[in-house]
């Protein structure tokens, strides 16, 4: 019995070895392919301890497991340590992001065989470094690890959108998911800063200790709470810092159904979820968690609705989806939300897996360039209609339940607005995503070549996450789930009931043509339109980055350039001048040099007198 | 007032008078006689502080000496020329106000200073002890400033000569 | 009869050659009012000795007589040098070489 | 004396002035000689510091591997040398800076001995300056180590285009701004202003330490009185911080920085701004601590003012050796402001920061130093789509930019936290806050720069064909300089351990500890 | 009488000079140049045979330390300035060799005397003995206009300065009632009115003598104007010779009051230094170039002489041994160029570097040595002012002396621009006659010698200077 700290640690170093190999070893990360078997290899280790880990877990007689050495040396011991931190959350997302991240990599495997070899070499290198990260996110004993992980998981989330670099929106998109994050990530690292000045610590078990003995410092305890879930807001797309997600749509689809959707994005309410004991000091932050969440789910929903890139409209559903776990959060409805998020990321890496698949069969994005597309590719048409219905919230898959039990924990921490915002958001969710479902697979239209059904290295994956979908579901749905749903029991009808609708209402609309798509964009043509431009919002942090940041950068160049710099140019220029003037009393005039002895003979006396 | 108060102040007179001439004549000439004159003057005024042999001196080298070489030098550099030299002046006030500054300047340091109001009889025989000093005290100085007429003279015949 | 009226008047014959050294125009000129403030030095070291009662006063200016012969003659040479290469003793023309 | 018996700071420090001395007189007209000689000097130097670095002795703390031989005594100079944690850290950047540098500028061309000659000299300079226990012996060195490089700069040198414009104009037209000669001139003729307040400092310290030794051991113990201190403490500052960038007086760096040859500009950047900072602590913290009591206030407000303007200034340059060179100026904010909080993590984080951003900035200087002998430009946006082809420069620009935008797992994050801690337990705690926003600027300006010349498409004038990647021996120095920016922000301890050594003492004079 | 043996022997070796004036004919007579200089060189051996004696009481004429050692540093100047005359090309100096090196020699004995003067009037006789054969040997080119025009103005200036120095001779006399210097300490103590205006007037002429701003107009006409070995020897030697004037008359036995001094000085040195190197940044005849440093030079030695203290004497000492040596070297690395391209403008100098590395670098050492950068003799000089300062107090002036030293370095940096980073206007090495290039590796091996190893002439200095006060 192997135990639990090395399985950890092995979980976590697999990957890394990969990266480091494939990062020094040139010829390995030139040859593609092999790069591509080493970093699955390496990947499929870590989901392997990672499941043993996850089915002895907890240990006899403790239900963490810490490791910890020194990182930071200090007089009278280490200002900061790193090691891991394993308990039942840690344990559960670990398998998730492990099992994602394999099966993700084996997909890739298929999708981007077209890519050349050094190409798929630094992707592999890439994902083997977001595997390694990642893992150590989630692992992380203290928030000063687990901020390291964050940013990590943000260079890989960089990379791997700017992947294909040449193209500049990917470069555009790549370079913007990093600024909006890092601007969030700029709260978080000044709520471990003066977290520190007050506890002293940055380790999770002894800040949760203090939690619990009441020996934490209140004071100022809300703003750094608040300042660290500005973190999260920004890893995990919520509402203001939402902008990046859907831009992120630019990297390769796997890097989406991974990163995107089902890994890093959650670490923002993995991170809620590793420091709940600290959000419970500060109940005014959780309340801001669960409007903002509850907000952003709406928001996100009906920006969805008038995408027409298939990636886009996922990508709006996730910011939606992780809405919806912020406000379980907020709420206190901790458990719902950690299970959405498990259950999320299976279906939601199943849907951009899957449209990966169509996008890979027909070559865009588009879905209007696209039609009857079940006929020619019926594998991805059924798991993507998995996918779809457990995002729904369609009874029995995986969906329906953690998304009650969201419901519930909201309606039961008494936030009634929010409530009915994802209650509507249930409808708005039915139907958009069955509007892609109709549109792309049933409905009229034509696309172009002969698209097919993937090759088995990219169905392999996407039936696994589909049978994950519905056998968690169907798990759930016999065995009475694992969490329950506390809320009072109209909550299970109305959602299912919301979502019934909205999926008739998307036949009606998108399959049978009975409503016009049209004219209901015009009845509500203003919200329409800010929809379409994204309430303005780019707009607002594009005007911020070229009026202020480059405005003032602009102005600070100027004066640096022209009044500091120009005032020692001038003080030089100055001098200069001076030695011109001054060598002008040398006359050549005989009779002003004797001026001059006579002055000196003045200045002396002079002198003398004064002192 | 004594004899003595009124040769000087009539020595003075004539001293001053003849130095302003020296510097504001016009022609060059006169300015040169103006100068002969004030060092005739000062010699009386040698005489007056019975510095007999000193008077001497200034009135051969100087009245004698150095008006000759200055009336030949204008003498050769008109014949050069080929026109009569005129003397003017230049920027009278600005070198009037210097001058007159540093005259209150040293004026200020002589009146402050506590000076001695009637002169000690004078030696037995100063000139015997002026040629005393010099070939013993000074003999060094005296030497140097042979030395120096041999370097002075080297130099202005080295001007003056013609060459080629 | 003190001091002061012979070093003051020697004081104001200093002055007036500088005032002569100042604004002659002519080289010859300049040169003259350095006699005259040569002279004053030479009143004042006379009724200095006097006063005093040394003789090395009166030797002094002896030398000073002397040396003031000696430079006369080389800037006399130097004037004549200057009359020859460039026809002009004018004081402000003389001026090649300035800045 | 030395390590066994062995004088090892001399041989660090001297190897490369006699590397120097061996090429001007053997390798005459033997370009790959001039290189091998000068690679061996450096690397003995570079092997040397890792020994020393080794073999200190953490425990016993203070300064290790003492000498001291007379020079003057009867002013009381000597040549007395010695590292303690601080030291050791500047010195290891040192000797891999330079080592890494005579890779970097395996090609230059013309004259290649004298300005290896020169480049030598230079850096024993730099290795003196940061051993010297006597402030006599630090200030020759110091003067050693700026002097070459008005001729580094103006010889080898390249010009910028600037236009004249604005409220000066004609003052900046005058003066000739943006030529390799006005760089070269304005670099020297600042530091050696600066050099002359230090001077005079270090005058006025001997005086008011009795007027019999330079030492700076000797001087540690003597208590200065508090008006000395004050504005000797201020002649420092002054002094060291011209070459240490501070705000206002930092103009001389973007220009210097951006006219030099590779070689220089990563010294310079790399290590010799860092010898500004030095100063300022050693001199300055070390040996007046009433007079830093004084002026600590001002330091850190104006290394938040570094932080922030620097980084903005950087923002709207399009040059990119100018980019580069303003980062320098912002990054140095950090350096100072760790000092300036007087906290255990702010100091261990500001000398931290002189090694991580030795380190970074001088890849940054070595890659676009490849950039511009590749692409025969430096103009941002003209530029653009070069990772196609060179895939490894911009590997290395990456990682260079990342760790100046402090991202984990780079020794950049590490200092810029540490100063982050020591910041916010400061009496000043606000600086937090522009320190904080400096790093998302740098974040900012650096993937711009980024995105806008390796990535995206290649520009349609077609003048960037067929560029070659880095190779050969300039592999060296990239690979060298990235792996030890990873490797110090993975175990950052390696350096915080020594450093720490050294910052405990110099908070214990400020009475700042415990 | 030992104390006057270097006298005797110049005056000898003067005759023989002019005995070779008189038997030699032709057009070529430099044997003179050589008879003077195997003299000189004679001299400079045999003088450091010579014991001081101590100085002090009513002698007229001393051979103390301070003698002696500045005797040393006049015949060194004046050994390397007739070096750097053999070579000169003009045909004037080598008809004329014999009446050149006579004046030359004349005014070193004028110096050697001033040395050791303790006595008004044979200050003043040594002092014109100095000064005359300047005004002749500064328009020895006397075709030509500019030469002439400068002996002029040379003259002018130190006619009037002398004047104003006898003027002030006299008021001392009046003070102390004797000619001896030793009447100068009690009647100092007394406060006497007339003695502090005759030491302000002597001051004056002295200030003409080592070019101290404002009486330093005459000395750029005069050193671009006469003959570049001539002027690099006129640039130290009489200067060095006005300092120890100097020193006798102000610091000699003075005691306490010496402080009276300081304000003057510390504010002539102040408006010297920032006035020379002012009107030295825009020159580009390398010749007025040196002119105007020398003229900030003089005011850091003068802010030696504020310190009015035995540290700050003996670091003007050193710094005119070292100043000497910089200074010689530049000006003659100068003539060297100027030889061969027939120009003193900084251009000639362009490229040098590449044409003539090791006249280059000559020029670069010397160079650094006036700018006051470390491992060369002038950083030393720099510093002991600047120490000697500090310890009497004068911080803000050594902080204008070092801040001002940066200007200074512009100046030379130019110079350096010229020789290292532009490409030369011709290619070819330039050619350096033998005693040119012995006079130059002289100044260099005294440059980096002092430089590298300063101790021992510090040492002595300050010995020397101690017996002062």
């Amino acid at each position: 019995m192997i135990d639990a700290g090395t399985l950890a640690l092995a979980a976590l170093g697999l990957p890394f070895g990969a990266f480091v190999l494939l990062a020094v070893v040139a010829p390995l990360r030139r040859a593609g392919r092999a790069a591509g078997a080493l970093s699955v290899a390496a990947v499929g280790g870590s989901l392997l301890a990672a499941l043993i880990l996850w089915r002895t877990f907890p240990e006899a007689g403790a239900d963490t497991v810490e490791l910890a050495w020194s990182w930071l040396p200090a007089e009278g011991g280490a200002l900061a340590t790193v090691g891991v931190l394993v308990d039942s959350v840690a344990a559960v997302m670990l398998v998730l992001v492990a099992l994602v991240s394999f099966l993700v990599q084996l997909y890739s495997l298929g999708y981007l065989e077209d890519e050349t070899a050094p190409a798929l070499g630094r992707y592999f290198a890439y994902h083997s470094l977001f595997a390694f990260s990642m893992i150590g996110l989630v692992l992380a004993s203290n928030f000063l690890q687990m901020f390291i992980f964050w940013e990590l998981v943000g260079l890989c989330s960089y990379l791997l959108i700017g992947f294909w670099y040449a193209k500049p929106e990917a470069a555009r998109a790549a370079v913007k998911a990093f600024w909006v994050t890092k601007a969030g990530d700029l709260g978080f690292i000044l709520g471990i800063v003066l977290l520190w000045a007050q506890a002293g610590t940055f380790g999770f078990s002894e800040l949760f200790k203090m939690a619990d003995d009441k020996t934490l410092p209140l004071g100022g305890l809300s703003l750094i709470m608040f300042l660290i879930y500005l973190g999260a807001v920004g890893k995990s797309a919520q509402f203001p810092l939402h902008v990046w997600l859907p831009d992120a749509m630019e990297g390769p689809t796997p890097v989406s159904a991974l990163i995107h959707a089902a890994t890093m994005v959650a670490a923002g309410v993995y991170l809620v979820t590793r420091a709940y004991p600290l959000f419970l000091q500060t109940p005014d932050v959780l309340v801001l968690i669960g409007w903002v969440g509850a907000f952003s789910a709406l928001l996100a929903a009906t920006l969805g609705l008038v995408q027409a890139d298939i990636k886009r409209v996922l990508a709006y559903s996730t910011v939606s989806q992780l809405g919806y776990m912020m406000a379980a959060l907020g709420a206190g409805a901790v458990g719902a939300g950690f299970f959405h998020l498990l259950t999320h990321g299976l279906f939601k890496a199943l849907l951009f897996l899957g449209a990966g698949a169509v996008i890979h069969a027909v070559g865009t994005n588009d879905i209007w360039k696209m039609g009857r597309l079940f006929g020619a590719m019926p594998q991805t048409g059924i798991v993507f209609l998995v996918g779809t219905l457990a995002l729904a919230g369609i009874w029995p898959f995986a969906g329906f339940f953690s998304k009650d039990a969201i419901l519930a924990g909201v309606w039961e921490g008494g936030l009634t607005v929010p409530f009915l915002m994802l209650a509507l958001t249930v409808f708005l969710t039915a139907f958009y995503m069955f509007r892609v479902v109709f549109v792309v697979f049933f409905a009229t239209g034509h696309a172009e070549g002969h698209p097919h059904d993937p090759p088995l290295v990219m169905g392999g994956p996407l039936w696994t996450l589909a049978g994950l979908t519905a056998g968690v579901g169907i798990l759930f749905a016999v065995g009475g789930g694992g969490e329950e749903a506390h809320g009072p029991s109209w909550i299970s009808p109305l959602s299912l009931g919301l979502a019934l609708a909205g999926i008739a209402f998307a036949w009606l609309t998108y399959q049978r043509r009975a409503v016009s798509a049209e004219m209901l964009a015009r009845r509500v043509r203003p919200l329409y339109v800010a929809a379409l431009r994204k309430f303005w919002l780019d707009d607002l942090y594009g005007g911020i980055y070229r009026g202020v940041i480059l405005g003032l950068s602009w102005v600070v160049g100027w004066v640096d350039r022209y009044l500091v710099d120009g005032l020692v140019n001038l003080a030089s220029a100055w001098t200069m001048r001076g030695g011109d003037r001054l060598r002008r009393i040398q006359t050549g005039r005989a009779q002003d040099y004797l001026y001059g002895v006579a002055f000196g003979l003045l200045l002396v006396i002079v002198w003398s007198y004064w002192h | 007032m004594s004899l003595e108060a009124a040769a000087f102040w009539g020595l003075a007179l004539v001293l001053l008078a003849s130095g302003l001439a020296v510097v504001l004549s016009k022609n060059l000439f006169h300015s040169v006689l103006y100068l002969a004159l004030a060092l005739v003057a000062t010699a009386g005024l040698f005489l007056l502080l019975q510095a007999e042999f000193l008077a001497a001196v200034q009135i051969l080298l100087y009245a004698g000496g150095v008006i000759t070489i200055v009336v030949f030098a204008i003498v050769v550099t008109e014949r050069l020329v080929g026109e009569r030299l005129v003397q003017t002046n230049r920027g009278i006030v600005n070198g009037g106000l210097v001058s007159l500054a540093v005259l209150i300047a040293i004026i200020i340091f002589v009146t402050r200073a506590t000076l001695p109001q009637t002169p000690p009889p004078p030696p037995a025989d100063l000139t015997q002890a002026i040629g005393r000093d010099l070939l013993t005290r000074f003999v060094l100085p005296f030497e140097l400033l042979a030395v120096l007429f041999l370097a002075a003279l080297l130099g202005a015949l080295f001007f003056a000569r013609k060459e080629e | 009869m003190g001091l002061q009226p012979y070093l003051i008047l020697a004081a104001v014959l200093f002055c007036i050659g500088l005032f002569g050294v100042l604004t002659r125009r002519n080289a010859i000129g300049i040169l003259l009012g350095i006699e005259l403030m040569l002279n004053a030095v030479n009143v004042n070291l006379v009724a200095i000795a006097r006063y005093a009662a040394d003789p090395a006063g009166l030797v002094f200016t002896l030398f000073t007589i002397s040396i003031t012969v000696a430079e006369v003659a080389v800037g006399l040479a130097i004037v004549i040098l200057i009359f020859r290469v460039r026809r002009t003793v004018e004081a402000d023309h003389l001026n090649l070489l300035k800045g | 004396m030395g390590l066994n018996g062995v004088p090892i700071l001399t041989l660090i420090t001297w190897a490369p002035f006699a590397g120097a001395v061996l090429i001007m007189f053997t390798a005459r007209h033997h370009p790959l000689a001039v290189r091998l000689i000068a690679a061996v000097a450096t690397g003995i130097s570079l092997l040397l510091s890792v020994v020393v670095y080794v073999a200190y002795d953490a425990d016993a703390a203070g300064f290790q591997f003492y000498e001291k031989v007379a020079l003057v005594p009867l002013l009381g100079i000597s040549y007395e040398i010695g590292a303690d944690g601080i030291s050791l850290v500047l010195v290891l950047l040192t000797a891999i800076i330079i080592f890494s540098g005579v890779f970097a500028s395996w090609t230059v061309a013309t004259r290649s001995q004298e300005f290896y000659a020169l480049l030598l000299t230079l850096v024993t300079g730099v290795f003196g300056v940061f051993v010297s226990l006597d402030l006599f012996l630090f200030f020759l060195f110091y003067e050693l180590a700026v002097l070459p490089m008005y001729l580094l700069i103006g010889i080898w040198g390249t010009s910028a285009q600037i236009r004249p414009r604005g409220i000066f104009g004609w003052a900046i037209r005058e003066t000739g701004v943006g030529s390799k000669e006005y760089a070269a001139m304005k670099l020297t003729l600042y530091l050696l202003l600066g050099s002359a307040f230090i001077l005079v400092g270090i005058l006025a310290l001997y005086m008011a330490a009795g007027g019999s030794s330079f030492s700076f051991l000797e001087m540690e113990g003597a208590a200065f009185d508090p008006v000395v201190q004050r504005w000797v403490f201020l002649l420092f500052y002054g002094g060291f911080g011209v070459l240490a960038g501070i705000w206002p007086l930092h103009t001389w760096s973007p220009d210097g920085h951006s006219s030099a040859p590779t070689a220089v500009s990563m010294l310079h950047a790399g290590v010799l701004m860092k010898l500004g900072a030095y100063g300022i602590v050693r001199l300055g913290m070390g040996l007046l601590p009433e007079g830093t009591h004084d002026w600590v206030a001002l330091i850190g407000t104006i290394a938040t003012i570094n932080i922030i303007y620097g980084a903005l200034s950087a923002m709207a340059q399009t040059d990119l050796k100018y980019v580069i060179a303003y980062s320098s100026v912002s990054h140095m904010g950090i350096v100072l402001l760790g000092a300036a909080t007087l906290t255990e993590a702010g100091l261990n984080g500001s000398v931290f920061q002189m090694f991580a951003h030795g380190i970074m900035t001088g890849l940054f200087f070595a890659l676009v130093g490849l950039v511009y002998e590749k692409a025969h430009s430096r103009e941002i946006f003209r530029m653009g789509g070069f990772g196609r082809m060179m895939p490894g420069i911009a590997t290395a620009f990456t990682v260079g930019g990342l760790s100046s935008l402090g991202l984990p797992a780079t020794a950049g994050f590490v200092a810029e936290f540490l100063t982050f801690l020591g910041a916010w337990r400061s009496t000043h705690s606000w600086w937090l806050f522009p320190a904080v926003a400096g790093t998302f600027l740098t974040a900012v300006y650096v993937l711009r720069v980024v995105k806008q010349i390796f990535w995206g498409p290649a520009p349609l004038h077609g003048e960037f064909h067929d560029l070659p990647d880095a190779k050969g021996p300039e592999w060296v120095a990239l690979v060298l300089l990235m792996f030890v920016i990873v490797l110090f922000g993975m175990v950052p301890g390696l350096a915080i351990g020594p450093i720490d050594t050294a910052t405990l003492p110099l908070l214990t004079r400020l009475g700042a500890w415990p | 009488m030992s104390g006057l043996a270097l006298e005797i022997g110049l005056a000898l070796l003067m005759l023989g000079v002019f005995a070779v004036g008189t038997v030699s004919h032709g057009d070529d007579r430099r044997l003179a140049g050589l008879l003077s200089a195997v003299g000189v060189l004679a001299l400079t051996v045999g003088s450091f045979f010579l014991e001081p004696s101590p100085g002090g009481g009513r002698d007229a004429f001393v051979l103390d330390g301070l003698a002696l050692f500045a005797k040393q540093l006049f015949l060194l100047a004046t050994f390397i300035g007739i070096l750097g005359s053999l070579s000169l090309p003009d045909p004037a100096f080598r008809r004329r060799a014999p009446e050149y090196y006579l004046l030359l020699l004349a005014s070193l004995l004028g110096m050697l005397t001033l040395a050791s003067a303790r006595e008004l009037i044979l200050l003043f006789v040594a002092f014109e003995l100095m000064s005359i054969p300047l005004y002749v040997l500064s328009g020895f080119l006397k075709r030509e206009a500019e030469a002439v025009e400068a002996a002029l103005k040379f003259f002018l200036v130190g006619t009037v300065s002398s004047a104003i120095l006898a003027y002030g001779l006299s008021f001392v006399y009046a003070a102390t009632g004797t000619t001896a210097l030793a009447g100068v300490p009690p009647a100092l103590e007394a406060g006497d009115p007339l003695l502090v205006l005759g030491l302000l007037l002597v001051l004056g002429g002295f200030g003409f003598k080592i070019a101290a701003f404002p009486f330093h107009m005459w000395v750029p006409d005069t050193y671009e104007a006469a003959s570049t070995p001539f002027v690099a020897w006129l640039s130290v030697a009489p200067k060095a010779a006005g300092f120890v004037a100097i020193f006798r008359v102000y610091l000699e036995g003075v005691g306490d009051r010496v402080v009276l001094w300081v304000p003057i000085l510390a504010g002539l040195a102040a408006i010297t230094i920032v006035a020379g190197n002012l009107m030295a940044l825009p020159q580009q005849n390398a010749k007025r170039l040196l002119a105007y440093s020398g003229i900030a030079h003089i005011g850091y030695m003068l802010v030696g002489l504020a310190a009015v203290s035995a540290s700050g004497t003996a670091m003007i000492l050193f710094y005119l041994v070292a100043y000497v040596f910089g200074n010689m070297g530049a000006f003659l690395v100068v003539e060297t160029v100027a030889q061969a391209e027939g120009s003193v403008h900084l251009d000639a100098l362009r490229g040098l570097a590449q044409r003539s590395p090791l006249l280059a670098l000559a020029m670069l050492l010397s160079l650094l040595s006036l700018g006051g950068i470390p491992f060369v003799a002038g950083f030393w000089a720099k510093l002991y002012v600047f120490w000697a300062a500090a310890q009497a107090g004068l911080y803000w002036l050594v902080l204008l002396g070092a801040v001002l030293t940066v200007v200074a370095l512009f100046y030379y940096l130019i110079v350096a621009k010229r020789m290292y980073i532009e490409a030369p206007q011709r290619p070819g090495r330039i050619a350096v006659s033998p005693p040119l290039a012995l006079a130059i590796l002289i100044c260099i091996l005294g440059v980096v010698g002092l430089g590298v190893y300063p101790t021992p002439l510090v040492e002595l200095t300050i010995r020397v200077a101690n017996g002062l006060f």
